[in-house]
């Protein structure tokens, strides 16, 4: 029962690691209605960026503080050069546009940083917390509880933003009704340019905790395709749904790896999340905090 | 024009049918019923139900409660499907074709149900998936000729103005030879001179095929120059039921025109 | 002036309704299969035949066949290698087990198997639209390309997964050269995109696009939708999973299940976004494209940047390579969603009207 | 605007096409130049760029070098292209076909690095009688050279280095004996190349006695939580990675995140170079690796690249300091390998003259890299030793162990280590019949007359 509990937290705290991810699309989404794939490039982009300043002798601080000014430039330039012209696209086209965004940025980001592996430091220690195993028996990385900590805020942050602050209230009456809010005056552009920017910031923020997990390489990228199904579970427009999903998907999958895997030969990790939420899916088409759409003819 | 043409039985009977999205009451409670031949119309203030209630005749929404009976079938719930295999077509409100396609083969979509080969016949093409294609394009031309719409045959129907769109509409629906016709506003937005020639096409269906037609129309004069029956609907309910003469002078149905408070 | 379509008068239903209704289209057609038939095969060499044309052709029938899903029936699909996967690996094991099956059975065996796979993850679809849909598609891109790995069975019980296609054989013959294999892969394209084109400008063809433009009104003149959108499913793997079969016996020899990867399938969206969602002829300019442009790139980019005097780093051709795709993807849809197909079109339409514009 | 597009696009889209043509059709520039030309077909981008690069940089370097030291083999300069495989076949199938017919004699050997694109090649190399040199990859079973006559996967395989790992984890527990109830798990990447070792080492645990889990990594493999709190659960004595690419720092990683000592972790050649351990960071101090090639630049050879290449310039490595890395001395041991075949065959075809593929293939045959060939190449201790013959594409077998010190790679074991003469046995008897079988599904008949020993 405690190997459970192991797993169960373990794939909780790995679960918030996926939510990060996840949170990059739910804002650009919630937003301007974009499923934006290249989340993960930006990801990827990020931490080399981190890590290229780093190498030029930037402190880590700086480099941080500079790769957000980048990752804001690039979240305009994409306003400009890629949803613009696309406005009033269908979203499945606007969705494919975003796949060609990944790989032009991953194109770029390796053209500009070349595509070595990097080790990036931010300070914290990957290590099981002693006493709590000293009093358990159980391992919980110092480094995962941080991470989750690091997360926890972020949403807060994003909460308050979007609840409080002029913009915020702003862009959640983008995301009703576009029309409607270019109506009353909300500048549509700057916002949109607004949330591309906070997704880079979160891709920074999500990019710095799975580059020094992992390191700083191409792989990164992948981290997107762990965030998809959390993604499904959770509904694309809902900052809860996407901690909620990353949490199930996080368990859920660690669980089944630990517990069914053996019986089929393990490796199932890969799929198992895909395989949950499109089941989900066909019981409730909208997730779990999506609201219903009633079809009107 | 009435004298000649021959009203039957009742084909369509809705029964006490009621509908709700969440809170929303839609409909509640209407009855009525449509006859053979005849020109049916739903009028009605705008929210009142009328379009809802086709697409609970035709089964694209579902009602809480209520039967609607159907050439003597009787049921609660149907879906489009069905509908349109027994004999339903329809046109929408807010126009529902195909803008990928050409007009040609939004008119022969029409004709699905009329279709007897299979998609690996027709990936052959030769032989029996060609003969099928050829005779209900045959068909598809008779309601092109009989619609004057030769000359876009080939056009995408996205580049049409806004009046012929409606008519490749009711091209479509014609195609199917539906012994019902559900027409949704099909002369908002026209111009007299399109909504004269729209008349004209209606009545003729009517008069040539002897088609049912049951009609959702804002042009009062439009309305009681062509229907034979006229059902008002309000606030989701019947309020009157009859000729147009008989609705007219109806005391509640000025009221609700009129935008008197209940 | 040659081009031109005076005085060409339809006399017949049957007449209007041919692929080509122009006789140059139909002159231009009956070249094009002409030259790919006949000149093609005496003229390329090995390189052209087998690194060029059959990969070029084999990509061509999996971009018709995710084109039939997403173009004509308006469903996108992220799990392409995965079909294309399962034919391969289907047709290995008809192959294997069968000693009776001709490789052609086995072909059309493993487009089967594939259509199969190809409805079960389409039954979602029933429910889900967009890009739900997409990442539906997905788990079958992870799922399938995991069993395919995992249960060893599937490649005859070959230590690493890996699988080698028999020889091609047809009574008798056997396809060893380029050429030969060329001129297979030509003849299996050519009659599947007619196939294909037959199936879009019938019944099955409209129903399909009606499910896409709008599907409750396709529903209302009583196309099943439902049925509909299976039937896209499974004619669209079954296409892919004859090109992965041909992708494994005409193309690489030996296959394993992770070279089906995420990566295949984006290429072939790329395929059918550049070339044109919708079109037959797409397909094949998107093929062309995705198989030619990065050679070219790969071959010519140093070579230019060194003329010009900047020393080009290693890889950087390759990044270019990502940059411009992804550079292009976003230029088409922006611009030019139909793509190459509809950029001939127009210049198709010019020509009728050259050389008198008015 | 449509068509504005189309005018716009038109032009240039002609140009371009007109020089693919035109560029593609040329073909190939013959001249009878004294000139062996040998394809880099390798990847420079994408999630293994890492590896690809650095191999692809010291293997282009010591063509270099012996160019510019020697001026060639025998006064036969050394030529080759560059293409990019992107690790995926069927662009490594396209550069393997560009690159074929190159140079007077064509390829003279290609190493596809990377084992779908051997695969890929095995049935076109034969074709076309140019080698297919997987070095430290690929299939093991071409070791039986009368079956697989032009696919060498040299130095060691999989299978043999399984084996030699076994060896070595006896070594450390004391005598093979000692594995008697230890447990083994084999943490592997999901693919073919990770499923490779799983019959040798399930055949050593029945004749040793030790217990063997399997547990998959799905690909990428950057999530590993579930496969190591499972191998907690087990209390493994050791833990064999056979990981690629980010799946090997997370491993690392993940093993000290669960409190699993590292100095009980033994890599796979491909999970142990520095690109696979910097990522982890002191969570790789103690891990273990096997390498057939020794880091550093220490050894003459190395200093030769520097000397007669850096010194002027003209090195591949923008970084400089990958010099000496594991990947970057791969390259080399490639290399050199490949100079070398190609000495032998013009020893025995005729000197100073381009040889074919096919006469490299009998250089790869006869390669007789002792001790004192390698003291003479200056890669004394650098590389094993290794000598083929028609039946035996592989050789010694040998390997390396090493240990990551938190900063660079040490070397372990001072001797180059094998699998034991029995367990060699039980390997080659494993490649025999995995070889047997292929022949028969594919309609090969072996070679005559071709032995263990030339």
């Amino acid at each position: 029962m405690q190997f459970f509990f192991e797993v169960l937290i373990g794939g909780l705290l790995a679960g918030i690691m996926y939510s990060l991810v996840a949170l990059g699309f739910v804002l650009i989404y919630k937003a301007s209605g974009v499923f934006n794939f290249a989340q993960g490039a930006m990801v990827f982009f990020a931490a080399l960026t981190v890590v290229g300043f780093m190498e030029q002798g930037a402190p880590l601080p700086l480099a941080i503080g500079l790769c957000l000014i980048v990752m804001i430039l690039l979240g305009v330039a994409t306003e400009r050069i890629v949803l613009r012209p696309l406005v009033n696209q269908p979203q499945i086209t606007l969705f494919m546009a975003t796949i060609g965004l990944a790989f032009f940025v991953e194109g770029l980001a390796q053209g500009l940083w070349g595509a070595q592996v990097h080790a990036l430091d931010i300070g914290i220690p990957d290590t099981p917390i002693e006493s709590l195993m000293d009093k358990t028996g159980m391992l919980i990385s110092q480094f995962d509880l941080i991470a989750a900590l690091i997360c926890a805020v972020l949403v807060t942050l994003l909460a308050v933003f979007f609840n409080k602050t002029r913009i915020g209230r702003a862009l959640r009456a983008v995301a009703d009704d576009h029309q409607a809010a270019l109506a009353v005056g909300i500048p549509l552009k700057q916002i949109w340019a607004i949330v591309w920017a906070v997704a880079g910031f979160v891709a920074l923020v999500a990019g710095l905790l799975w580059g020094a997990r992992n390191g700083v390489q191409f792989a990164l990228t992948f981290v997107a395709l762990k965030a998809l199904p959390v993604l499904i579970l959770g509904g694309f427009e809902s900052i809860a749904g996407a901690i909620v999903g990353g949490l199930i998907v996080g368990s859920s999958e660690k669980l089944a790896e630990v517990f069914l895997g053996p019986y089929v030969g393990g490796g199932i990790e890969g799929w198992f999340a895909y395989v949950v939420a499109l089941l989900f899916l066909l019981v409730r088409p909208q997730g779990l905090f999506g609201e219903k759409i009633i079809e009107r003819v | 024009m009435e004298q000649v043409r021959n009203i039957g039985e009742p084909i369509l009977v809705v029964e006490n049918v009621s509908l709700a999205f969440g809170g929303v009451k839609a409909l509640q409670d209407v009855s009525f019923d449509v006859c053979e031949h005849e020109v049916r119309a739903i009028i009605g203030p705008n929210g009142a139900g009328k379009s809802s209630m086709l697409n609970v005749v035709n089964g694209v929404y579902h009602p809480q409660q209520g039967h609607v009976t159907f050439k003597g079938v009787r049921r609660q719930d149907m879906n489009s499907h069905e509908a349109a295999s027994m004999g339903i077509a329809r046109t929408f409100q807010n126009i529902a074709l195909f803008r990928g396609m050409t007009v040609l083969d939004n008119i022969m979509t029409g004709r699905a149900l009329k279709m007897k080969t299979n998609f690996l016949q027709q990936a052959l093409w030769w032989g029996p998936a060609r003969r099928d294609e050829m005779q209900n394009r045959h068909k598809v031309e008779e309601v092109i000729d009989f619609l004057e719409i030769q000359h876009i045959r080939k056009t995408p129907v996205g580049r049409l103005p806004y009046g012929l769109q409606k008519r490749v509409e009711l091209a479509r629906a014609l195609a199917a030879e539906p012994e019902v016709l559900l027409l949704d506003e099909p002369m908002a937005g026209m111009n007299l001179e399109e909504k004269q020639d729209m008349c004209r096409y209606v009545l003729d269906v009517n008069d040539q095929f002897g088609t049912t037609i049951v009609l959702i129309e804002h042009d009062m004069g439009v309305v009681m120059d062509i229907s034979d029956r006229v059902v008002v609907l309000d606030y989701g309910q019947k309020i009157a039921d009859g000729t147009p003469d008989v609705v007219r002078a109806d005391k509640k149905v000025i009221d609700a025109y009129l935008g008197v408070t209940h | 002036m040659l081009y031109r379509e005076t005085g060409q008068f339809k006399t017949s239903y049957a007449a209007d309704q041919q692929i080509f209704p122009l006789r140059q289209d139909r002159i231009g057609v009956v070249a094009t299969l002409l030259v790919a038939f006949i000149v093609v095969p005496l003229v390329a060499n090995e390189y052209w035949l087998e690194a060029i044309l059959i990969p070029f052709l084999v990509f061509s029938l999996a971009a018709l066949g995710l084109n039939i899903l997403t173009g004509y029936a308006g469903q996108l699909s992220l799990g392409t290698a995965a079909f294309m996967a399962v034919g391969a690996f289907g047709a290995y094991n008809f192959e294997l087990r069968l000693e009776w099956m001709p490789i052609l059975g086995s072909f059309a065996l493993g487009g089967v198997c594939a259509a199969f796979v190809g409805i079960l993850f389409g039954l979602p679809s029933l429910r889900i639209k967009g890009f739900y849909l997409a990442v539906a598609t997905l788990a079958a891109q992870f799922f399938v390309v995991w069993a395919l790995t995992h249960f060893n069975w599937f490649s005859n019980y070959s230590a690493s997964g890996v699988i080698t296609a028999q020889r091609i054989e047809i009574f008798g013959f056997y396809f060893l050269t380029g050429q030969s294999k060329y001129l297979l892969v030509l003849a299996i394209v050519t009659l599947l995109a007619l196939a294909a084109k037959n199936m879009v400008r019938s019944e099955t063809g409209r129903a399909w696009m009606a499910v896409r433009d709008f599907d409750v009104a396709a529903a209302v003149i009583g196309i099943p939708v439902m049925r509909t959108k299976l039937l896209a499913f499974a004619v669209s793997s079954f296409y892919c999973g004859v090109a992965g079969a041909l992708y494994a016996y005409a193309y690489l020899g030996t296959v394993e299940p992770d070279g089906f990867n995420l990566d295949l399938s984006f290429r072939i969206l790329f395929m059918i976004i550049i070339g044109g969602v919708g079109s037959i002829l797409g397909s094949f300019l998107g093929a062309a494209f995705i198989v030619l442009f990065p050679i070219l790139l790969n071959r010519f980019a140093e070579p230019f940047a060194n003329a010009i005097g900047i020393d080009l780093p290693s890889g950087m051709s390759s990044n270019l390579e990502l940059i411009i795709f992804g550079g292009l993807i976003i230029f088409f849809l922006a611009v030019e969603p139909l793509g190459l197909a509809r950029l001939w079109q127009v210049a198709k339409e010019k020509l009728r009207l050259w050389p008198f514009p008015h | 605007m449509l068509s504005s597009t189309a005018r716009r696009l038109g032009r240039p889209a002609a140009a371009l096409l007109g020089a693919a043509v035109i560029a593609l059709g040329s073909g190939l520039a013959h001249g009878q130049a004294k000139e062996q030309f040998i394809p880099a077909n390798f990847y420079w981008v994408g999630p293994y760029a890492s590896g690809g690069s650095g191999i692809a940089g010291g293997f282009i370097d010591y063509f270099k070098m012996v160019n510019a030291r020697d001026g060639g083999v025998n006064g036969v300069k050394i030529t080759w292209e560059k293409c990019e495989t992107e690790y995926n076949n069927a662009r490594g199938v396209e550069c393997y076909e560009r690159s074929k017919n190159k140079g007077p004699t064509g390829a003279s050997l290609i190493h596809p690095l990377s084992t779908g694109i051997t695969y890929s090649l095995i049935d076109k190399g034969t074709a076309d009688k140019i080698p297919i040199v997987s070095l430290g990859y690929g299939r093991a079973d071409a070791t039986i050279g009368s079956v697989f006559p032009y696919v060498f996967p040299l130095m060691t395989t999989y299978w043999s280095q399984a084996a030699a790992m076994v060896n070595f984890l006896g070594q450390r527990e004391g005598g093979l004996a000692k594995l008697k109830g230890k447990k083994i798990v084999l943490l592997y990447h999901e693919s073919a190349y990770g499923k490779e070792p799983i019959p040798v080492l399930t055949d050593l645990s029945k004749k040793y006695g030790y217990q063997l889990t399997t547990i998959a990594v799905p690909h990428p493999g950057n999530e590993q939580q579930s496969q190591w709190l499972q191998i907690r659960q087990i209390r493994p004595d050791w833990v064999i990675l056979w990981g690629w690419g980010v799946m090997n720092p997370t491993a690392l990683k993940a093993a000290q995140k669960t409190g699993f000592p590292r100095n009980k972790i033994l890599g796979v050649w491909w999970s142990g170079a520095e690109e696979d351990v910097i990522p982890a960071g002191s969570a790789a101090k103690g891990y273990m690796a096997a390498g057939f090639n020794a880091p550093g630049t220490s050894y003459p050879a190395i200093q030769d690249i520097l000397k007669y290449v850096y010194a002027k310039g003209d090195g591949e490595m923008e970084d400089k300091s990958r010099v000496g890395s594991i990947y970057y001395n791969r390259g080399v041991v490639l290399a050199a390998v490949s100079v070398e075949a190609i000495k032998v065959a013009q020893e025995h075809f005729g000197k100073g003259k381009p040889v074919t593929g096919e006469q490299v293939a009998w250089g790869l045959e006869h390669l007789n890299l002792d001790e004192k060939r390698l003291k003479q190449l200056g890669l004394s201790g650098f590389m094993p030793p290794t000598t083929t013959a028609c039946n035996n594409h592989e050789g010694s077998g040998l390997v390396k162990f090493q240990q990551w010190d938190g900063t660079k790679w040490k070397i372990l074991t001072a001797n180059w280590v094998a699998p034991t003469p029995e367990d060699q046995k039980l390997v080659r008897s494993k490649m025999e019949a995995s070889a047997a079988k292929y022949a028969k599904d594919k309609g090969i008949t072996p070679r005559a007359n071709c032995t263990d020993e030339n």
